[in-house]
C-alpha cells in the first residue's frame, strides 16, 4: 500500500506542476512511513519537502496555498496529531468556499495514517475519522487496499473540496485481517495489490462490495474490511461485506440495498464506540431499513478508552469480536 | 526553602479604568524622523531600534520629517484622506442601522482607518491580503462599491455572501481581499501558505496579513511567523495594536514587557513599530516590507500603534471597561486630521476643501445607503433558501439534496 | 439562566479556594454574556480574570494548574472557538488520568456558550458537542434551566474529571421554545427559574423527564427541550420529552425506560445532523430497544451546512419541523 | 510590476547529507567564562547577549571559569557524573532489550544527558517539572528506581502506568516528574499553568518545562511564552536544542536566522543560552532560573545548545538523513566527558575511578534489568487486563463497566 500511495502522489507530481506535498520529514527522508520516499530527490526540493512541526501551519499553509491556486496535499506524521489542526480544518478549509460564497476554495488534501495494531500506544493508534465526518464541507475517505489507495488518493487531489484522507497504517505493509498471533501475509499475495502504473481514479463516494453474501450486511472500511472478512470466514456467515471507501459522502444507496437484501447489519471500526461513525451509520440504516430489519443492528468497536500499549489486542475489534456479534445478529 | 518569598500571581491591569483619570504620559511618543530607513537587506538584528521604537513621518506641525518620508505627490495623499473620510462615514452611518435594528451587528475601525488605507494604496490590488474584521478601510480605498458592502451587511437579496455571513466578514478576490474569517488568527498563517505558492510559482506577487493585538496571543500567530521565518515567504505580517481586544488591554496579549514588533525578531524577521495613526509611516513601512518580499528576502513584521477609538462591534459598550475620554487623550492623535494639516501646510487642501469633501463622503455613503436600502435590510430581503446548501461542497452531494428537498426549497 | 450560573460561580469562589475563574473578557468586565459579573470585585484578581486571547493555552494553564491541585473554571468566549484548545482538550485533559494511572488527574470544567438564534453565523452559533462525546475521558454536560444550570454546573466544577459544560446561549434569558416570531418570555415566568440560594447540586449523569406522555419518546438536550415541549403542543401528540442534561456519561436507563413505553422516538438537536450526537442515540435505542420499536427512530437536526446568518431559522430545527416529525413517527 | 524579480521558495538544508563532509567550524563554539551573570531583576533586553552567545563554565582544560561558575562542591560534581553515566548505561540496555523484541520502542538522551541531570540536581523534587521523552536522566539522577522505569518500559505486571502507555512515558510525581505526553509541546503550557497555581497559592515551588528543538514550532509554545509573561509565572522554560527533530534539522524550526532563546525576549523574558553539554553551565542557568523564578520575578527561557548523538528512537536510522560522523564531531564534545575531565583537574577524580563507576553503573543497570525481566518483558506479563476500562474516568461509569463485561474481564 505503501507502494501505490507513493506511486499516486508521484503521478500527480509529475501531471500537475500545482501539486506540492509537505510535512514532517517527508522530504529528504521520504516520510516515517516512506511514503514520500524519493519523491524529492525525482521532482526537486520545493515539490515534497519538510515543515516545521506545527500541525496547525502546515494545514493553514495548504489553505493558503489551495487559496492562490494550488493543490497541497500534505501528511500530518500521525492522525494522533491532527488535534493542533482542528481548527484550521474544521473553522477554515471546511467554510471557505461556503463562507466566500465560492470566492475561494482550498482543493486540500489532508493524509494521514490511522488506527491501532502496532504497539503504538495511545497517541499512535487513534482512529479520528467520526471527528471530521460531522463537519460539513470536508469529504472523509479510508481506502483499504492498493488499488483503492492509489486511485482514492489520486480522486481526492483532483477534488476542488478538502479531503480528509486517513491511511490505515497496519495495511501499510499487508492485508491484516485481525488474526494478529498469525503470520502477516504480504500484499503481493493479494488480489488489491494489482496496482495499474499512471493515472487511474476510484470515485470518490462510492462504495465497494468487498465480499458478496446473503444472510448479513457488514459495514466497514479501512482495516476492517479484512477483519470483516475474516470474522464472516471464523463465524462461517454468508456475510455480504461493504467497504465504505468514502464516509463522506457515503454511498447510502449501496448499503440500503445490502440490508435490504439481507436483513441484518453489523457496523464495525476501530475507533471508539460513543459517537464513532458507527453511530451515523446505525442511525441511517434504522431510518432506512427499518421495516427489512430483523435483528438490532450490532456496533463492533474500539473500547470508550484510550488505546492501550499492553492491551492492544484486547483492544481492537479483531476477528473473534466481530464474529460473535454475526454470530448473535444472525441468533437475533 | 525555609523562609522563602511566598510567591504570588501577578494579574495586569490598565493604567486607568471607568472613572480614573486618562494619563498617557509614559507614552509620550518619540519624535517624527528619529529613526533611520535601513536597506531593506537588513538583518533583523539590526532593526531592533525600529522594533522597539516607533517610525513616524509627520511631525507636530504637520511636516512630513525624516529618512521614512514616502515622498508621496500630493494626488496619492488625497486619495487617501479621502479613503480614510469616506470609511468613517460609512462606518458611522452603518453602525446607526444596526442601532436602528436594520441589519444584526457592525464593527467600526475608527481612529485607525490609516492602517488599512494606507496599506491599499501602497500595494497593487493583485497582492493578497488576508484582513480581519478592521480593515474595510482597505476595499473602501480601492473603490470596493460601498453598496456591494452594505449589501452584505444586510444580508439582502444581492448580498456577495449569500446570506451566509455575519455582517462585516467581505470577501473580494479580485480586490485582492481574502474571505475574512470570524475565527482569530487564523488567516495569519494562511497568508503566509498563499506568499509560499506564489514564490513557489515564480510569480511577482505577495501577501499581506492582519491581526490584532489580542489574536497575536494564538497559535496561528507563531506557527505564521515560524513558517514566514523557515521559507523566506514574501509576505507582511502586520499587528494591528489599538490596545485593546475588547474589554482585554493589551497586557493580557503580553505587552506589558516588549512589544508586538520585538516577536518578529526573535525569528529572525526584520520588525518595524508604526505610528498607526500616521498615514505616511504606515505607507512607508508598507513599501519597504514590500520591497523587502518582492527582492525574494522574505517577510517583515509591521506593528501599527494605534487605538481602537470605537467600540469593540455594536454589541460593545466600552464605557464599560475604559474611561471615555482616552479616545481624545490618545497621543498620536487622529490619522485623519494629521494628513489633512500635513496637507494643508504643504498647500494642496484647505479647510473648505476639507468640509466639502466631507459633505460629499457622507453623501456618497447616504447614496449607497438607500440604493442598498432599496434591497432590502436584514430579513426584507435575502438571497434564495437554496442559497443554504451551495457551496458546502463544489457539487452539492446528495444527502444536501435530500435536505434541501426536506425543508422543501 | 446567566443569574443562575454566576451564582454557581459565586458559591463555589465562596466555598473552596482552590476554585478560580479565568477565561477573555470574565475579568473586569464580566464576560461578554455577562456569567461572571460582579466576580472579580467580589472574589479578587486573582480568583477570576483575563486571560490572552488563546483557547489553547487557557485550556492547558486550566491543566496545569488541576494537576497542582486547583479546581479551575475556564470560559471559551464561544463555542465556535473551542477549536484552537481541542488538542489540550483531546489528547490532554481527557488522557491525564489514564495515562499516568491516577498519578495526576485535571478537574477542570471549561464552560462555552453555544447554540444559534441570535444572528451569530457561522461563526456564533455552533453546536459542537458530539466533538467531545466521541472523547473517552471527558464528560458532556448541557443544562435546559436556571435551576439545573445552577446544580450541574457546581456539580461539574466538584466533580474530579474534566467537564464540557455547554450552555445554551439562546436561554441565557428566556425559556426560547423555537417560535422566533413570537415575543420572548422572560425565565422569570418559568417554573425551572426558582434557583435556590447557595450550594447544591444536580447530579450529572441523570436525565430528566422535561414532560410525562405515553406516545412517543422525544431526546433533547438545552434549547431543543423547550423546542420539543412546543412542538409536542403543536403536533398534539402525548410526547414524553427527556431532557437528557448529561451526554456523558448518558442516563439510558431512563431512555430505554421511556422507548419501551412509548415505542417511538424523536431525537432533536440543534448541531448539523450528520455524526452529531443524534447518531449515538439512535444507535442506543434501537439496539436496546429494537422490539419496542414501531417506527423508525427519526432525527430533527442542523442541517449539513455551516450556520447561516440569513437563514437561521431555516437552519434551526424549530417546533414546526420537530412536530412534522412527530406526526410521520406517529403515522408510521 | 513589470521586470519584477521572479520569486522562489526558499527550503532551507543543513550543511551535510549522508555522504557530504562534516564541517561544523561555523558554529566554533566561544570561549568560557566569557559572558557576566546578570542580576536577576534584569531585564529581558539587557540578556541579549545571553540569548544570542552561549554561556559556558568548562573551559578546554577542564577548568570552571568566569561568571557563571556555580563553585559546586565535589560531591555534587561525582553525583552528577554517576547520574549521567547511569543514564547512559540504562539507555544503552534498553535500547539493545528493544532490538532483542523484549519491549516495542525505547528512546535514548545520548549527549544530552547534561541537560536533565544538572537540573534535577539544582532543582528540588517538590518543584514540577514537566519533561519531554528525553529527560529520562532527571529520574536517574534523583534514584528513581530503575527497576520502575523497566517495569514501564516493559508493560509488565508491575507497570506503574499499568500497561497503558507506550515505553519511556513515565510519571512520577513524587519526584517531581510530570506525566509525560506523547504529543509534543503540550506540557509547555501546562507547566506555566501549574506554576501560576503555585503562585496563586502563595506557594514557593516553581515549575519546569522542557521542549525539543523542533517542537517549538507548535502553537503551545508560544502560548506558554505568552502566559508565562502575562502572568509572570514561576516557571523555567527550557528548550533542548539538540539540532535534529527525527530527520528535520533545525533549520525547519526557523533556527537559521536567530536561536530559539532569542524568542524569549520578544516576550520580555530573560533568556540564557547555554553550553547542554556543560554541566556546570547547565547547573548555573538553572540555578539563576530558579532564584529569578522564586523572587517573584517571573519566567526564564533557557536553550540547551546540544546534539542528538542517538537515533531519534528504536523506529529512526539517522544514516539515512545526516552524517553518520557528525556525532563525533559536534564541537562541544560530550558531557559526561568534559564533567570527568573537569573533576580530574581539580584532583577529585581519576581514570581509574572513573572505570569503576563505569562498571559500577552497568551493573547496576543490569542487575534492575534482571529483577525487571523478572518480572517480564513485553507480552510476558502485564497488568490485569481490567485496568483497560480504569482511570478513563475517576469512577468506571455504566457504559465502560459494560464494556468491560462484554470483554469478559
Ligand atoms: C478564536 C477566537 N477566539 C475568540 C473570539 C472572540 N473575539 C472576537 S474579537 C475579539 C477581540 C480581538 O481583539 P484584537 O485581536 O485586539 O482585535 P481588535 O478587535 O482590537 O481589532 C475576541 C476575543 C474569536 N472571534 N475567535
Ligand atoms: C503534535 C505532535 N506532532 C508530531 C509528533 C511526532 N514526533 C515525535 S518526536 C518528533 C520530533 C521532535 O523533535 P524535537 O522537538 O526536536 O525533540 P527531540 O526528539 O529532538 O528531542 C515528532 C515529529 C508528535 N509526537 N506530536
Ligand atoms: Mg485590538
Ligand atoms: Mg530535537
Amino acid at each position: 500500500m505503501v507502494q501505490a500511495l507513493n506511486s499516486a502522489l508521484d503521478v500527480m507530481l509529475a501531471r500537475d506542476p500545482d501539486v506540492l506535498i509537505f510535512g514532517e520529514d517527508v522530504g529528504y527522508f521520504g516520510g516515517v512511513f516512506r511514503v514520500t520516499d524519493g519523491l524529492q530527490k525525482k521532482h526537486g526540493l520545493t515539490r515534497c519537502f519538510d515543515a516545521p512541526i506545527a500541525e496547525g501551519g502546515i494545514v493553514a499553509a495548504a489553505i493558503g496555498m489551495g487559496a492562490y491556486g494550488l493543490r497541497p496535499v500534505v501528511e500530518i506524521q500521525f492522525a494522533d496529531y491532527i488535534y493542533p489542526a482542528y481548527d484550521q480544518l474544521v473553522s477554515e478549509a471546511a467554510r471557505l468556499r461556503y463562507r466566500s460564497a465560492g470566492d475561494f476554495f482550498a482543493p486540500l488534501t489532508v493524509r494521514t495514517p490511522y488506527g491501532g495494531g502496532i504497539f503504538g500506544g495511545q497517541t499512535h493508534s487513534q482512529s479520528p475519522e467520526a471527528l471530521f465526518t460531522h463537519v460539513a464541507g470536508l469529504k472523509t475517505v479510508v481506502p483499504s487496499n492498493p488499488h483503492d489507495a492509489k486511485g482514492l488518493l489520486i480522486a481526492a487531489i483532483e477534488d476542488d473540496d478538502p479531503v480528509m484522507f486517513f491511511e490505515p497504517k497496519r495495511l501499510y505493509n499487508g492485508p491484516f485481517d485481525g488474526w494478529h498471533d498469525k503470520p502477516v501475509e504480504p500484499w503481493s499475495k493479494h488480489p488489491a495489490s494489482d496496482v495499474p502504473e499512471g493515472h487511474y481514479v476510484v470515485p470518490l463516494g462510492k462504495a465497494a462490495i468487498a465480499r458478496a453474501g446473503a444472510d448479513v450486511t457488514i459495514l466497514a472500511y479501512g482495516t476492517m474490511v479484512h477483519v470483516a472478512l475474516a470474522a464472516a470466514a471464523h463465524a462461517e456467515v454468508d456475510a455480504e461485506v461493504i467497504d465504505l471507501r468514502t464516509l463522506v459522502p457515503l454511498d447510502l444507496e449501496s448499503i440500503v440495498a445490502s440490508v435490504e437484501k439481507t436483513g441484518r447489519c453489523v457496523i464495525v471500526h476501530e475507533a471508539t464506540r460513543t459517537s464513532g461513525f458507527g453511530a451515523e451509520l446505525a442511525a441511517l440504516v434504522q431510518e432506512h431499513c427499518f421495516y427489512a430489519l430483523e435483528a438490532p443492528i450490532a456496533r463492533v468497536a474500539g473500547w470508550d478508552t484510550p488505546y492501550p500499549h499492553a492491551f492492544e489486542w484486547e483492544y481492537f475489534p479483531g476477528p473473534k469480536r466481530v464474529a460473535d456479534a454475526l454470530r448473535a445478529v444472525m441468533a437475533a | 526553602m525555609t523562609n522563602a518569598t511566598k510567591l504570588s500571581l501577578h494579574v495586569p491591569a490598565p493604567k486607568a479604568r471607568p472613572g480614573d483619570p486618562v494619563d498617557f504620559s509614559p507614552l509620550t511618543p518619540p519624535p517624527a524622523g528619529a529613526l533611520g530607513r535601513p536597506d531593506i537587506a537588513v538583518h533583523a538584528e539590526d532593526t531592533r531600534d525600529h522594533a522597539r521604537g516607533l517610525i513616524r513621518v509627520l511631525n507636530d506641525e504637520g511636516e512630513a520629517v525624516g529618512a521614512w518620508n514616502p515622498r508621496l505627490n500630493a494626488e496619492v495623499l488625497r486619495e487617501g484622506l479621502r479613503a480614510m473620510m469616506l470609511t468613517r462615514a460609512f462606518d458611522d452611518r452603518m453602525f446607526r442601522m444596526q442601532r436602528q435594528g436594520k441589519t444584526s451587528f457592525y464593527m467600526k475601525c475608527t481612529g485607525e482607518e490609516a492602517v488599512a488605507c494606507a496599506a491599499a494604496l501602497a500595494l497593487p490590488r493583485d497582492d493578497m491580503c488576508f484582513p480581519t474584521y478592521r480593515q474595510q478601510g482597505m476595499l473602501i480605498a480601492r473603490a470596493y462599491p460601498l453598496v456591494r458592502m452594505m449589501n452584505h451587511i444586510y444580508s439582502n437579496a444581492a448580498d456577495p455572501n449569500r446570506g451566509r455571513q455575519m455582517p462585516v466578514h467581505y470577501t473580494a478576490k479580485a480586490y485582492g481581499f481574502f474571505s475574512i474569517s470570524g475565527n482569530l488568527a487564523t488567516q495569519f498563517p494562511q497568508a503566509v501558505g498563499w506568499a509560499m505558492a506564489s514564490a513557489y510559482k515564480g510569480d511577482t506577487r505577495i501577501a499581506t496579513a492582519y491581526i490584532g493585538d489580542g489574536s497575536t496571543s494564538e497559535g496561528d500567530f507563531h506557527q505564521a511567523l515560524t513558517f514566514a521565518s523557515v521559507y523566506r515567504a514574501p509576505v507582511i505580517l502586520n499587528i494591528v495594536n489599538n490596545q485593546w481586544a475588547i474589554s482585554s488591554f493589551q497586557g493580557f496579549a503580553g505587552a506589558g514587557e516588549s512589544t508586538f514588533a520585538a516577536r518578529g525578531l526573535g525569528y529572525g524577521l526584520p520588525s518595524l513599530r508604526v505610528d498607526g495613526n500616521d498615514f505616511l509611516a504606515v505607507f512607508a513601512a508598507t513599501q519597504w516590507a514590500a520591497e523587502r518580499a518582492r527582492a525574494n528576502l522574505g517577510a517583515t513584521v509591521i506593528e501599527h500603534y494605534t487605538y481602537r477609538a470605537a467600540p469593540h462591534s455594536t454589541s460593545d459598550d466600552p464605557t464599560r471597561y475604559r474611561p471615555a475620554e482616552e479616545a481624545e487623550k490618545w497621543p498620536l492623535g487622529d490619522p485623519i486630521e494629521r494628513l489633512k494639516k500635513h496637507l494643508i501646510a504643504r498647500g494642496e487642501w484647505s479647510e473648505a476643501k476639507h468640509k466639502a469633501l466631507d459633505k460629499q463622503v457622507v453623501e456618497e455613503v447616504r447614496a449607497a445607503g438607500k440604493e442598498s436600502e432599496a434591497i432590502g435590510t436584514l430579513g426584507q430581503s435575502r438571497p434564495s433558501v437554496k442559497e443554504m446548501f451551495e457551496d458546502v461542497y463544489k457539487d452539492q452531494p446528495w444527502h444536501l439534496r435530500r435536505q434541501r428537498q426536506e425543508l422543501g426549497v
